[in-house]
């Protein structure tokens, strides 16, 4: 094992880590909009820290390329997807939240 | 290795429990609306199972209709299901009325038997069976392409794939038939659906062009890449996009008919050359299925889209009230 | 490294069977949607491992249609699907 | 078990799941749902018996048959819901009669 191969196995183990916690927002947390920020946030950024893992194991820069493609589209169509269900929810009066 | 093993076999396991899982929850789940959910999470890992079979060209057209196109079909019809009650249609749509008890015991132990039936007969299979994989390896090279699932489906079966032409016009024809109005959505509902939208649109249209062409010597193809036309014209169709003039209504349905009219004119003419149906001469042959997938994918995208849309499209200002 | 990305992507499709429970819970129907939304992240986490594990580049192809398909079907949840009031509430 | 046998028993069991649900629930919608669970049941067993061949390249015939399969069910999965939509509208419910 190289330190590259270290390096990518933290960040792998970081993502994943993220996607639990995700996953755990969402069954955890009180109300629509908090478990959509847990999703969004915490999913997207445990996909590009496992892509930034895979990406270092490359040796192609045109696959690292489509990668990063890949990574940019989840977080674009994620953010713009939470933005939709966020504005919906809060249109038809979905409550919030309140201690 | 041991462990290797372990792993992936761990992961077949439960991969197929969930998907036996997720099966019975959507089939016996009272609220519809749960039920196609769950539907559509089970396309999702239906792909997954699709990759772990080395079938990447089966999951790719699973990934294309599974997440654009049925996931939308079902939540709209769901959502235009009894409109009289328009609030409460979706939460209370309930399916709470099964068959009498003696019905499902007879009905469950009879599938009992078919399971069983089913399961011997798989499990009597050889383990190792060659198939028709000799056959089409040795005549991979007069076929034009390079991807054998594409030769199988352009080549060697080009009858299956013309007969599919078929069949989608004869359902896009059923459900005009239907006399439901198509359904369109409002425009402008939001700025950052009209950027996504805007954005998405012409990224998608090139993946599509991408995985026709790499069709020919890697995963991917006419069906593929015409599923992913379809999801863009469902994702234009959400965002509120109408068709403006005259000319388009009959480009739309001319669209529409060329994929079948090309394979018949094809099946045609190689009739009158080779003798035989769809036999292509195998000196042009990678071009004649370049422009067969081409017409057959437009085909296809505009169908699929054209079933979304639910009835024949109309113009903007054929507005009926 | 094989070993370790098989076993992530194990890992993976487990944390997913937990984000299930969601989609079978509710309580409403946003929920369900975004427990799907979750499926649909967490499986292009798993092709891509997988890829890399199998060493098939093709594989790529698939999460990359899954990264720009999967808006549709929520789209068509948000502007179709959703009902104009939500009836059941949070119940917590 | 090899993956073939596995994920061709687990297509049984989608199949007969499918087939259960659409004798015993009346509602279109689950009976459509069911017929599509059921059509996935058997291209899983037509895949995961084409990887007999060998470990690398399994059989291309089969694929082939599954791709055009799945297009056909989304296509006719379309006709089905616009049919259902038509008695809905027609008829108010989404069941058919009972005449048995």
């Amino acid at each position: 094992m190289t330190i590259t191969d270290y390096l990518s196995l933290t960040l792998m183990i970081t993502g994943a880590i993220f996607f639990l916690a995700g996953t755990l927002g969402l069954l955890r947390f009180p109300d629509v909009y908090t478990r959509l920020h847990a999703l969004t946030k915490a999913d997207n950024l445990g996909l590009g820290l496992i892509i930034t893992g895979l990406i270092l194991q490359l040796e192609s820069w045109t696959v690292a390329g489509k990668l990063i493609l890949i990574w940019l589209l989840v977080l674009l169509a994620g953010g713009c997807v939470a933005h939709l269900i966020a504005r919906g929810a809060l249109q038809r009066n979905v409550r919030l939240w309140k201690r | 290795m041991e462990t290797i093993n372990l792993l992936i076999w761990s992961f077949d396991a439960l991969l197929g429990l969930c998907l036996l899982w997720l099966a019975w929850r959507t089939l016996s789940a009272p609220d519809l609306y749960k039920a196609v959910v769950l539907f559509v999470a089970f396309g999702l890992l239906m792909t997954l199972a699709w990759v772990r079979l080395d079938a990447p060209d089966v999951a790719l057209a699973e990934a294309a209709i599974g997440a654009g196109l049925t996931g939308a079909l079902l939540l709209s019809a769901l959502a235009r299901l009894d409109p009289a009650v328009d609030d409460q249609s979706i939460v209370t749509q309930k399916d709470n009325r099964p068959k009498s008890e003696s019905v499902q015991w007879a009905a469950f132990m009879s599938l009992i038997l078919v399971a069983i039936g089913l399961g011997y007969s798989v499990l009597s299979l050889p383990l190792k069976f060659k198939g028709l994989s000799p056959e089409v390896t040795e005549q991979l090279v007069n076929s034009g392409v390079e991807n054998p699932v594409t030769a199988v489906l352009l080549n060697f079966r080009g009858y299956d794939t013309l007969l599919e032409m078929a069949v989608l016009l004869i359902a896009l024809l059923g459900v005009w038939s239907t006399g439901n109005k198509p359904k369109y959505d409002k425009p402008f509902s939001s700025p950052v659906l009209d950027f996504l939208s805007r954005l998405l649109t012409p990224i998608l249209i090139l993946v599509a062009a991408y995985l026709l062409w790499v069709g020919a010597h890697a995963p991917g193809g006419a069906f593929q890449a015409g599923s992913i036309l379809g999801a863009v014209g469902v994702l234009l169709l959400l965002s509120g996009w109408r068709l403006q003039k005259d000319s388009s209504l009959l480009l739309i349905r001319l669209i529409l008919l060329a994929g079948p009219f090309a394979f018949v004119a094809m099946a045609v003419i190689t009739m009158m050359i080779e003798g035989q149906l769809l036999q292509y001469p195998p000196a042009h042959a990678g071009l004649l299925i370049l422009v067969l997938e081409t017409t057959a994918t437009l085909s296809i995208g505009a169908t699929l889209a054209a079933l979304f849309l639910g009835g024949p499209p109309h113009l903007k200002n054929e507005e009926s009230p | 490294m094989q070993y370790f990305y098989i076993a992530l992507a194990l890992f993976l499709l487990l944390n997913l069977l937990a984000g299930m429970w969601r989609i079978l819970r509710g309580p409403s129907v946003t929920d369900r949607m975004l427990a799907a939304q979750l499926f649909s992240t967490t499986s292009v986490a798993i092709i891509l491992l997988l890829a890399q594990a199998t060493g098939k580049q093709h594989l790529y192809d698939i999460a990359l249609i899954f990264a720009l398909l999967t808006a549709v079907t929520a789209i068509a949840f948000v502007q179709r699907a959703w009902p104009s009031r939500e009836i059941k509430h949070d119940d917590h | 078990m090899t993956p073939t046998l596995l994920f061709a028993l687990v297509g049984i069991g989608l199949f007969s799941l499918g087939l259960y649900a659409l004798i015993v629930h009346a509602h279109l919608l689950r009976k459509i749902l069911a017929i599509n669970i059921m059509g996935s049941g058997v291209f899983l067993i037509l895949v995961a018996l084409a990887k007999r061949t060998s470990e690398t390249t399994p059989d291309p015939v089969p694929h082939a048959m599954v791709i055009t399969g799945i297009v056909v069910a989304v296509s006719a999965t379309a006709l089905a819901l616009s049919i259902m939509l038509k008695l809905n509208s027609e008829t108010g419910c989404a069941e058919l009669p009972d005449d048995v």
